[in-house]
Protein backbone atom coordinates (compact mmCIF):
# COMPACT_ATOMS: atom_id res chain seq x y z
CA UNK A 1 0.00 0.00 0.00
CA UNK A 2 1.04 3.42 -0.84
CA UNK A 3 0.02 5.54 2.39
CA UNK A 4 2.22 3.58 5.07
CA UNK A 5 3.92 6.77 5.17
CA UNK A 6 1.06 8.94 5.89
CA UNK A 7 -1.23 9.06 9.02
CA UNK A 8 -4.88 8.19 7.41
CA UNK A 9 -6.46 7.61 4.06
CA UNK A 10 -9.97 6.15 3.38
CA UNK A 11 -12.40 5.68 0.41
CA UNK A 12 -15.96 4.61 1.09
CA UNK A 13 -19.90 5.21 2.32
CA UNK A 14 -19.27 6.25 5.72
CA UNK A 15 -20.00 9.88 6.16
CA UNK A 16 -16.50 12.15 6.51
CA UNK A 17 -16.13 14.69 9.91
CA UNK A 18 -14.20 17.34 7.96
CA UNK A 19 -13.17 18.26 11.80
CA UNK A 20 -12.32 14.14 12.89
CA UNK A 21 -9.74 14.71 9.73
CA UNK A 22 -8.17 17.79 10.25
CA UNK A 23 -7.74 16.47 13.90
CA UNK A 24 -5.24 13.59 12.88
CA UNK A 25 -2.91 16.05 11.73
CA UNK A 26 -1.01 18.87 13.58
CA UNK A 27 2.25 18.26 15.56
CA UNK A 28 4.30 20.94 18.06
CA UNK A 29 7.01 21.07 15.07
CA UNK A 30 4.02 22.29 12.40
CA UNK A 31 3.57 26.53 12.29
CA UNK A 32 0.48 24.91 9.40
CA UNK A 33 -2.40 23.07 9.17
CA UNK A 34 -4.81 22.98 5.94
CA UNK A 35 -8.04 21.49 5.62
CA UNK A 36 -9.85 21.37 2.44
CA UNK A 37 -13.51 20.53 2.33
CA UNK A 38 -15.02 19.23 -0.99
CA UNK A 39 -18.95 19.59 -0.53
CA UNK A 40 -21.76 19.03 -3.51
CA UNK A 41 -22.81 22.22 -5.04
CA UNK A 42 -26.34 23.09 -6.11
CA UNK A 43 -25.18 23.76 -9.46
CA UNK A 44 -23.19 22.27 -12.51
CA UNK A 45 -22.11 24.26 -15.11
CA UNK A 46 -25.42 26.47 -14.87
CA UNK A 47 -28.03 23.76 -14.15
CA UNK A 48 -29.31 23.15 -10.99
CA UNK A 49 -28.15 19.70 -9.08
CA UNK A 50 -30.23 18.03 -6.70
CA UNK A 51 -27.69 15.59 -5.73
CA UNK A 52 -24.85 13.22 -6.91
CA UNK A 53 -24.07 9.19 -6.63
CA UNK A 54 -20.18 8.72 -6.32
CA UNK A 55 -19.08 5.84 -8.29
CA UNK A 56 -15.72 3.83 -7.16
CA UNK A 57 -13.59 1.30 -7.97
CA UNK A 58 -12.99 0.73 -4.44
CA UNK A 59 -10.23 -1.39 -3.97
CA UNK A 60 -7.85 0.70 -6.69
CA UNK A 61 -9.04 3.62 -5.20
CA UNK A 62 -7.78 3.01 -1.48
CA UNK A 63 -4.70 1.99 -3.24
CA UNK A 64 -4.61 5.13 -5.50
CA UNK A 65 -5.24 7.68 -2.89
CA UNK A 66 -2.53 6.14 -0.57
CA UNK A 67 -0.23 7.15 -3.56
CA UNK A 68 -1.28 10.33 -3.83
CA UNK A 69 -1.32 11.04 0.31
CA UNK A 70 2.20 9.75 0.27
CA UNK A 71 3.50 11.63 -2.69
CA UNK A 72 2.22 15.01 -1.38
CA UNK A 73 3.79 13.64 2.38
CA UNK A 74 7.18 13.97 0.43
CA UNK A 75 6.31 17.50 -0.97
CA UNK A 76 5.49 18.24 2.83
CA UNK A 77 8.20 16.86 4.36
CA UNK A 78 6.30 15.04 7.23
CA UNK A 79 4.12 12.13 6.92
CA UNK A 80 1.09 14.30 8.48
CA UNK A 81 -1.48 13.82 5.62
CA UNK A 82 -5.27 12.40 6.17
CA UNK A 83 -7.72 12.11 3.62
CA UNK A 84 -11.39 10.67 3.00
CA UNK A 85 -13.23 10.22 -0.47
CA UNK A 86 -16.72 9.19 0.06
CA UNK A 87 -18.97 7.24 -1.98
CA UNK A 88 -22.66 6.79 -2.75
CA UNK A 89 -25.46 8.99 -2.96
CA UNK A 90 -25.21 12.54 -1.29
CA UNK A 91 -26.90 15.48 -0.70
CA UNK A 92 -26.36 19.21 -1.27
CA UNK A 93 -23.88 20.32 1.23
CA UNK A 94 -22.31 17.06 1.97
CA UNK A 95 -19.12 16.43 1.90
CA UNK A 96 -16.87 14.31 -0.82
CA UNK A 97 -13.96 14.45 0.17
CA UNK A 98 -11.87 15.98 3.06
CA UNK A 99 -7.81 16.70 2.84
CA UNK A 100 -5.75 17.95 6.09
CA UNK A 101 -2.00 18.37 6.49
CA UNK A 102 0.39 20.52 8.67
CA UNK A 103 3.74 21.14 8.33
CA UNK A 104 6.43 23.70 9.89
CA UNK A 105 5.92 26.08 7.32
CA UNK A 106 2.55 27.49 5.50
CA UNK A 107 4.14 27.04 1.54
CA UNK A 108 4.56 22.77 2.07
CA UNK A 109 1.03 22.80 3.41
CA UNK A 110 -0.77 24.50 0.98
CA UNK A 111 1.34 23.16 -1.82
CA UNK A 112 0.71 19.45 -0.14
CA UNK A 113 -3.51 20.09 0.24
CA UNK A 114 -3.29 21.12 -3.73
CA UNK A 115 -1.41 18.37 -4.67
CA UNK A 116 -4.50 15.83 -3.11
CA UNK A 117 -7.34 17.38 -4.53
CA UNK A 118 -5.66 18.07 -8.15
CA UNK A 119 -4.39 14.54 -8.63
CA UNK A 120 -7.93 13.08 -7.33
CA UNK A 121 -9.46 14.67 -10.33
CA UNK A 122 -6.34 13.26 -12.61
CA UNK A 123 -6.53 9.49 -11.12
CA UNK A 124 -8.82 8.33 -8.72
CA UNK A 125 -10.93 5.74 -10.20
CA UNK A 126 -14.20 7.51 -8.93
CA UNK A 127 -17.14 8.63 -11.17
CA UNK A 128 -19.88 10.98 -10.34
CA UNK A 129 -23.73 11.19 -11.65
CA UNK A 130 -25.21 14.55 -11.12
CA UNK A 131 -29.10 14.31 -10.65
CA UNK A 132 -30.55 17.54 -12.07
CA UNK A 133 -33.72 18.90 -10.53
CA UNK A 134 -35.80 18.52 -14.02
CA UNK A 135 -35.50 14.73 -12.87
CA UNK A 136 -32.80 14.00 -15.63
CA UNK A 137 -29.32 12.78 -14.70
CA UNK A 138 -26.06 12.49 -16.06
CA UNK A 139 -22.34 11.51 -15.93
CA UNK A 140 -19.63 14.50 -15.01
CA UNK A 141 -17.47 15.10 -17.67
CA UNK A 142 -14.10 13.46 -16.48
CA UNK A 143 -10.60 13.38 -16.82
CA UNK A 144 -8.59 10.58 -18.53
CA UNK A 145 -5.63 8.62 -16.01
CA UNK A 146 -1.95 9.73 -17.25
CA UNK A 147 -0.24 6.15 -17.60
CA UNK A 148 -3.26 5.07 -19.80
CA UNK A 149 -3.67 4.29 -23.67
CA UNK A 150 -6.35 7.22 -23.35
CA UNK A 151 -3.98 9.50 -22.06
CA UNK A 152 -1.09 8.62 -24.62
CA UNK A 153 -2.73 7.46 -27.74
CA UNK A 154 -5.92 8.69 -28.59
CA UNK A 155 -7.30 11.59 -26.52
CA UNK A 156 -9.81 12.72 -28.40
CA UNK A 157 -11.36 9.92 -28.78
CA UNK A 158 -11.46 7.86 -25.52
CA UNK A 159 -11.59 11.53 -23.34
CA UNK A 160 -15.46 11.75 -23.83
CA UNK A 161 -17.81 9.00 -22.17
CA UNK A 162 -19.88 7.39 -24.71
CA UNK B 1 -3.39 -22.79 -22.16
CA UNK B 2 -5.89 -20.32 -22.38
CA UNK B 3 -5.50 -17.52 -20.10
CA UNK B 4 -8.44 -16.40 -18.07
CA UNK B 5 -9.06 -12.70 -16.75
CA UNK B 6 -11.65 -10.74 -15.15
CA UNK B 7 -12.86 -7.83 -16.58
CA UNK B 8 -14.61 -5.09 -14.68
CA UNK B 9 -16.32 -1.69 -16.19
CA UNK B 10 -17.90 0.72 -14.16
CA UNK B 11 -19.49 3.74 -14.44
CA UNK B 12 -20.75 4.94 -17.79
CA UNK B 13 -18.78 1.49 -19.27
CA UNK B 14 -21.20 -0.62 -17.06
CA UNK B 15 -23.91 1.23 -18.30
CA UNK B 16 -23.00 0.84 -22.07
CA UNK B 17 -22.05 -3.19 -21.51
CA UNK B 18 -24.88 -3.59 -19.31
CA UNK B 19 -22.29 -5.58 -17.07
CA UNK B 20 -20.13 -4.93 -14.17
CA UNK B 21 -18.08 -7.78 -14.40
CA UNK B 22 -17.04 -10.44 -17.43
CA UNK B 23 -14.73 -13.62 -17.21
CA UNK B 24 -12.93 -13.80 -20.53
CA UNK B 25 -10.44 -16.25 -22.11
CA UNK B 26 -7.47 -15.25 -23.81
CA UNK B 27 -4.40 -16.88 -25.66
CA UNK B 28 -1.44 -17.19 -23.39
CA UNK B 29 1.16 -13.99 -23.80
CA UNK B 30 -2.01 -12.09 -24.29
CA UNK B 31 -1.37 -8.28 -23.65
CA UNK B 32 -4.49 -5.18 -22.77
CA UNK B 33 -4.50 -4.37 -26.35
CA UNK B 34 -5.51 -8.10 -27.23
CA UNK B 35 -8.30 -8.23 -24.45
CA UNK B 36 -9.87 -4.71 -25.80
CA UNK B 37 -9.55 -5.77 -29.62
CA UNK B 38 -11.19 -9.23 -28.59
CA UNK B 39 -13.96 -7.34 -26.86
CA UNK B 40 -14.64 -5.02 -29.37
CA UNK B 41 -14.60 -7.88 -32.45
CA UNK B 42 -18.16 -9.05 -30.16
CA UNK B 43 -20.09 -6.22 -31.98
CA UNK B 44 -22.38 -4.53 -30.10
CA UNK B 45 -22.68 -3.26 -27.22
CA UNK B 46 -18.49 -3.90 -26.92
CA UNK B 47 -17.73 -2.13 -30.23
CA UNK B 48 -19.18 1.15 -28.63
CA UNK B 49 -15.74 0.87 -25.64
CA UNK B 50 -12.51 3.28 -27.02
CA UNK B 51 -9.91 1.36 -28.94
CA UNK B 52 -7.55 3.02 -26.97
CA UNK B 53 -9.30 3.17 -23.33
CA UNK B 54 -7.97 3.69 -19.26
CA UNK B 55 -7.04 0.36 -18.20
CA UNK B 56 -6.13 -0.87 -14.59
CA UNK B 57 -4.45 -3.97 -14.61
CA UNK B 58 -4.85 -5.63 -10.91
CA UNK B 59 -5.56 -1.81 -9.41
CA UNK B 60 -2.43 -0.17 -11.38
CA UNK B 61 -2.69 2.11 -14.63
CA UNK B 62 -1.78 -0.06 -17.66
CA UNK B 63 -1.00 0.48 -21.27
CA UNK B 64 -1.96 -1.56 -24.20
CA UNK B 65 1.47 -3.43 -24.24
CA UNK B 66 0.91 -4.80 -21.15
CA UNK B 67 0.95 -8.47 -20.44
CA UNK B 68 -1.48 -10.36 -18.87
CA UNK B 69 -1.58 -13.04 -16.45
CA UNK B 70 -4.12 -16.11 -15.37
CA UNK B 71 -6.64 -14.42 -13.43
CA UNK B 72 -5.54 -10.83 -13.82
CA UNK B 73 -8.14 -8.36 -12.54
CA UNK B 74 -8.69 -5.94 -15.38
CA UNK B 75 -10.26 -2.51 -15.17
CA UNK B 76 -12.22 -0.55 -18.21
CA UNK B 77 -12.33 3.06 -16.01
CA UNK B 78 -14.13 5.75 -17.76
CA UNK B 79 -13.02 9.37 -17.41
CA UNK B 80 -12.55 9.59 -13.95
CA UNK B 81 -14.11 12.62 -11.62
CA UNK B 82 -13.04 12.27 -7.95
CA UNK B 83 -13.30 15.18 -5.37
CA UNK C 1 -14.29 49.62 7.57
CA UNK C 2 -13.17 47.49 5.21
CA UNK C 3 -14.65 44.27 5.80
CA UNK C 4 -18.26 45.42 4.94
CA UNK C 5 -18.62 42.63 2.49
CA UNK C 6 -16.86 39.80 4.70
CA UNK C 7 -18.21 37.57 6.91
CA UNK C 8 -16.32 38.05 9.80
CA UNK C 9 -12.87 39.14 10.81
CA UNK C 10 -11.32 39.98 13.92
CA UNK C 11 -8.17 40.59 15.95
CA UNK C 12 -7.87 40.29 19.76
CA UNK C 13 -6.67 37.88 22.75
CA UNK C 14 -10.05 35.40 22.92
CA UNK C 15 -8.79 31.79 22.36
CA UNK C 16 -10.01 30.96 18.36
CA UNK C 17 -11.86 27.88 17.65
CA UNK C 18 -10.71 27.32 13.89
CA UNK C 19 -14.19 25.07 13.60
CA UNK C 20 -16.31 28.18 14.26
CA UNK C 21 -14.55 30.05 12.05
CA UNK C 22 -15.08 27.43 9.03
CA UNK C 23 -18.41 26.92 10.07
CA UNK C 24 -19.26 30.71 9.23
CA UNK C 25 -18.64 29.95 5.66
CA UNK C 26 -20.21 27.41 3.06
CA UNK C 27 -23.25 27.70 1.20
CA UNK C 28 -25.16 25.58 -1.09
CA UNK C 29 -23.72 27.07 -4.38
CA UNK C 30 -20.16 25.87 -2.92
CA UNK C 31 -18.27 23.31 -4.15
CA UNK C 32 -15.16 23.88 -2.03
CA UNK C 33 -14.03 25.25 1.12
CA UNK C 34 -10.80 25.87 2.88
CA UNK C 35 -9.64 26.58 6.36
CA UNK C 36 -6.11 27.50 7.11
CA UNK C 37 -4.57 27.23 10.62
CA UNK C 38 -1.46 29.29 12.06
CA UNK C 39 0.06 27.22 15.11
CA UNK C 40 2.77 28.32 17.73
CA UNK C 41 5.72 25.69 16.71
CA UNK C 42 8.45 24.96 19.02
CA UNK C 43 11.01 25.89 16.74
CA UNK C 44 12.31 29.02 14.79
CA UNK C 45 15.59 29.26 12.80
CA UNK C 46 16.55 26.00 14.52
CA UNK C 47 15.72 27.38 18.37
CA UNK C 48 13.51 25.93 20.58
CA UNK C 49 10.66 27.80 21.19
CA UNK C 50 8.31 28.05 24.64
CA UNK C 51 5.80 30.58 23.59
CA UNK C 52 4.98 33.58 21.99
CA UNK C 53 3.58 37.07 22.73
CA UNK C 54 1.51 38.64 19.82
CA UNK C 55 1.24 42.37 20.32
CA UNK C 56 -0.92 44.09 17.78
CA UNK C 57 -1.93 47.90 16.73
CA UNK C 58 -5.22 46.72 17.62
CA UNK C 59 -7.90 49.41 15.92
CA UNK C 60 -5.14 49.19 12.89
CA UNK C 61 -4.95 45.56 12.86
CA UNK C 62 -8.67 45.15 12.69
CA UNK C 63 -8.76 47.32 9.97
CA UNK C 64 -6.25 46.58 7.67
CA UNK C 65 -7.26 42.79 8.53
CA UNK C 66 -11.04 43.72 7.14
CA UNK C 67 -9.74 45.44 3.87
CA UNK C 68 -7.19 42.53 3.26
CA UNK C 69 -10.20 40.01 3.89
CA UNK C 70 -12.10 42.61 1.51
CA UNK C 71 -9.59 41.91 -1.06
CA UNK C 72 -9.85 38.04 -0.96
CA UNK C 73 -13.33 38.51 -1.01
CA UNK C 74 -13.16 39.90 -4.90
CA UNK C 75 -10.74 37.14 -5.67
CA UNK C 76 -13.20 34.60 -4.53
CA UNK C 77 -16.43 36.07 -5.86
CA UNK C 78 -18.21 35.73 -2.83
CA UNK C 79 -18.21 37.02 0.61
CA UNK C 80 -17.64 33.96 2.08
CA UNK C 81 -14.38 35.10 4.06
CA UNK C 82 -13.83 34.44 7.71
CA UNK C 83 -11.08 35.32 9.44
CA UNK C 84 -9.39 35.85 13.07
CA UNK C 85 -6.16 36.42 14.61
CA UNK C 86 -4.93 36.14 18.19
CA UNK C 87 -3.25 38.18 20.38
CA UNK C 88 -1.47 37.85 23.64
CA UNK C 89 0.28 34.69 25.24
CA UNK C 90 0.46 31.76 23.12
CA UNK C 91 1.77 28.74 24.18
CA UNK C 92 3.06 25.86 21.77
CA UNK C 93 0.08 24.64 19.80
CA UNK C 94 -1.97 27.31 20.20
CA UNK C 95 -3.89 29.19 17.21
CA UNK C 96 -2.87 32.21 16.55
CA UNK C 97 -4.97 32.80 12.75
CA UNK C 98 -7.28 31.13 11.53
CA UNK C 99 -8.47 31.70 8.00
CA UNK C 100 -11.48 30.27 6.24
CA UNK C 101 -13.18 30.48 2.80
CA UNK C 102 -15.48 29.07 0.98
CA UNK C 103 -16.35 29.50 -3.43
CA UNK C 104 -18.04 27.58 -5.93
CA UNK C 105 -14.73 26.22 -7.27
CA UNK C 106 -11.55 25.02 -5.61
CA UNK C 107 -8.84 27.64 -7.50
CA UNK C 108 -11.02 30.55 -6.11
CA UNK C 109 -10.55 29.09 -2.47
CA UNK C 110 -6.89 28.23 -2.61
CA UNK C 111 -5.95 31.48 -3.95
CA UNK C 112 -7.55 33.60 -1.61
CA UNK C 113 -7.05 31.65 1.61
CA UNK C 114 -2.99 32.36 0.45
CA UNK C 115 -3.80 35.77 -0.17
CA UNK C 116 -4.95 36.54 3.44
CA UNK C 117 -1.77 34.72 5.20
CA UNK C 118 0.19 36.17 2.99
CA UNK C 119 -0.84 39.94 2.98
CA UNK C 120 -1.46 39.75 6.83
CA UNK C 121 2.80 38.67 7.19
CA UNK C 122 3.52 41.99 4.58
CA UNK C 123 0.90 44.42 6.31
CA UNK C 124 -1.14 43.75 9.55
CA UNK C 125 0.86 45.84 12.19
CA UNK C 126 1.25 42.69 14.59
CA UNK C 127 4.31 41.73 16.31
CA UNK C 128 5.76 38.71 18.15
CA UNK C 129 8.19 38.14 20.53
CA UNK C 130 9.72 34.56 20.96
CA UNK C 131 10.12 32.87 24.36
CA UNK C 132 13.08 30.51 23.51
CA UNK C 133 13.69 27.74 26.22
CA UNK C 134 16.95 28.93 27.41
CA UNK C 135 15.15 31.66 28.69
CA UNK C 136 16.26 34.37 26.78
CA UNK C 137 13.64 36.33 23.96
CA UNK C 138 13.62 38.23 20.90
CA UNK C 139 11.55 39.94 17.93
CA UNK C 140 10.76 37.89 15.72
CA UNK C 141 11.91 39.40 11.80
CA UNK C 142 9.46 41.17 10.16
CA UNK C 143 8.17 42.50 7.02
CA UNK C 144 8.22 46.20 6.06
CA UNK C 145 4.75 47.17 4.82
CA UNK C 146 4.32 48.66 1.08
CA UNK C 147 3.02 51.95 1.05
CA UNK C 148 5.88 53.23 3.36
CA UNK C 149 9.16 55.31 3.55
CA UNK C 150 10.62 51.82 4.80
CA UNK C 151 9.57 49.88 1.58
CA UNK C 152 10.06 52.61 -1.31
CA UNK C 153 13.08 54.95 0.35
CA UNK C 154 15.50 53.46 2.61
CA UNK C 155 14.68 49.20 2.79
CA UNK C 156 18.08 48.00 3.92
CA UNK C 157 18.01 51.08 6.25
CA UNK C 158 14.68 50.36 8.11
CA UNK C 159 14.07 47.01 7.01
CA UNK C 160 15.74 46.06 10.21
CA UNK C 161 14.61 46.17 13.39
CA UNK C 162 17.13 48.55 15.35
CA UNK D 1 -1.15 77.96 15.54
CA UNK D 2 1.03 74.69 16.77
CA UNK D 3 -0.21 71.37 15.56
CA UNK D 4 -0.70 68.84 18.11
CA UNK D 5 -0.58 64.85 17.12
CA UNK D 6 -0.49 61.55 19.12
CA UNK D 7 2.64 59.36 18.36
CA UNK D 8 2.43 55.77 18.97
CA UNK D 9 5.75 53.41 19.43
CA UNK D 10 5.13 49.57 19.32
CA UNK D 11 7.00 46.39 19.56
CA UNK D 12 10.94 47.26 19.48
CA UNK D 13 10.25 50.70 19.34
CA UNK D 14 8.44 50.84 22.16
CA UNK D 15 11.21 49.25 23.65
CA UNK D 16 13.77 51.72 22.27
CA UNK D 17 12.15 54.98 23.23
CA UNK D 18 11.06 53.60 26.74
CA UNK D 19 7.37 54.86 25.88
CA UNK D 20 4.26 53.71 24.00
CA UNK D 21 2.74 57.09 23.33
CA UNK D 22 3.58 60.98 23.26
CA UNK D 23 2.28 64.12 22.41
CA UNK D 24 4.23 66.32 19.98
CA UNK D 25 3.94 69.77 18.79
CA UNK D 26 4.46 70.50 15.06
CA UNK D 27 4.63 73.83 12.80
CA UNK D 28 1.40 74.16 10.83
CA UNK D 29 1.73 72.57 7.65
CA UNK D 30 4.34 69.56 9.18
CA UNK D 31 3.90 66.56 7.52
CA UNK D 32 5.09 63.25 8.81
CA UNK D 33 9.04 63.66 7.39
CA UNK D 34 9.18 66.61 9.92
CA UNK D 35 7.71 64.72 13.08
CA UNK D 36 10.29 62.03 11.97
CA UNK D 37 12.76 64.98 11.86
CA UNK D 38 11.87 66.43 14.70
CA UNK D 39 11.99 63.16 17.04
CA UNK D 40 15.41 62.10 15.72
CA UNK D 41 16.96 65.58 16.33
CA UNK D 42 16.09 65.31 20.08
CA UNK D 43 18.68 62.85 20.28
CA UNK D 44 18.82 59.58 22.38
CA UNK D 45 16.78 57.37 22.15
CA UNK D 46 15.09 59.14 19.48
CA UNK D 47 17.84 59.13 16.93
CA UNK D 48 17.96 55.05 16.89
CA UNK D 49 14.55 55.71 15.15
CA UNK D 50 14.68 55.11 11.41
CA UNK D 51 15.09 57.86 9.35
CA UNK D 52 12.36 56.24 6.51
CA UNK D 53 10.09 54.42 8.93
CA UNK D 54 7.13 52.53 8.14
CA UNK D 55 4.35 54.98 9.46
CA UNK D 56 0.45 54.93 9.98
CA UNK D 57 -1.49 58.11 10.05
CA UNK D 58 -4.80 57.51 11.50
CA UNK D 59 -4.64 53.77 10.95
CA UNK D 60 -3.60 54.04 7.06
CA UNK D 61 0.21 52.93 6.20
CA UNK D 62 1.08 56.75 4.99
CA UNK D 63 4.31 58.23 3.20
CA UNK D 64 7.20 61.10 4.64
CA UNK D 65 5.16 63.56 2.64
CA UNK D 66 1.55 63.20 3.84
CA UNK D 67 0.40 66.13 5.57
CA UNK D 68 -0.54 66.13 9.29
CA UNK D 69 -3.98 67.43 11.12
CA UNK D 70 -5.37 68.57 14.12
CA UNK D 71 -4.52 65.34 17.04
CA UNK D 72 -3.70 62.82 14.58
CA UNK D 73 -2.68 59.61 15.11
CA UNK D 74 0.94 58.70 13.90
CA UNK D 75 2.07 55.41 14.61
CA UNK D 76 5.80 53.84 14.15
CA UNK D 77 5.56 50.80 12.71
CA UNK D 78 8.56 48.02 12.84
CA UNK D 79 8.72 45.96 10.45
CA UNK D 80 5.28 43.43 10.92
CA UNK D 81 5.42 39.82 11.76
CA UNK D 82 1.75 38.42 11.82
CA UNK D 83 -0.16 34.94 11.24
Amino acid sequence: MGDARVIHCSVGPDVIDPIEVLSQVGSDEDGAALLFVGVVRNHADGRPVSGMRYDAYLEMAQKELGEIAGEAAEKLGTDRVAVEHRTGELEIGEVSVAIAVSSPHRAQSFDAARYVIEEIKKRLPVWKKEHYQDGTEGWVKGAVPPGTAAATGGVAKAGTTT
Amino acid sequence: MPLSVNTLFFASYRELVGASMLSVELEEGATVGDLVQELRGRGAPFDALPAEPAIAVNHTYAMLDEPLGQGDEIAFIPPVAGG
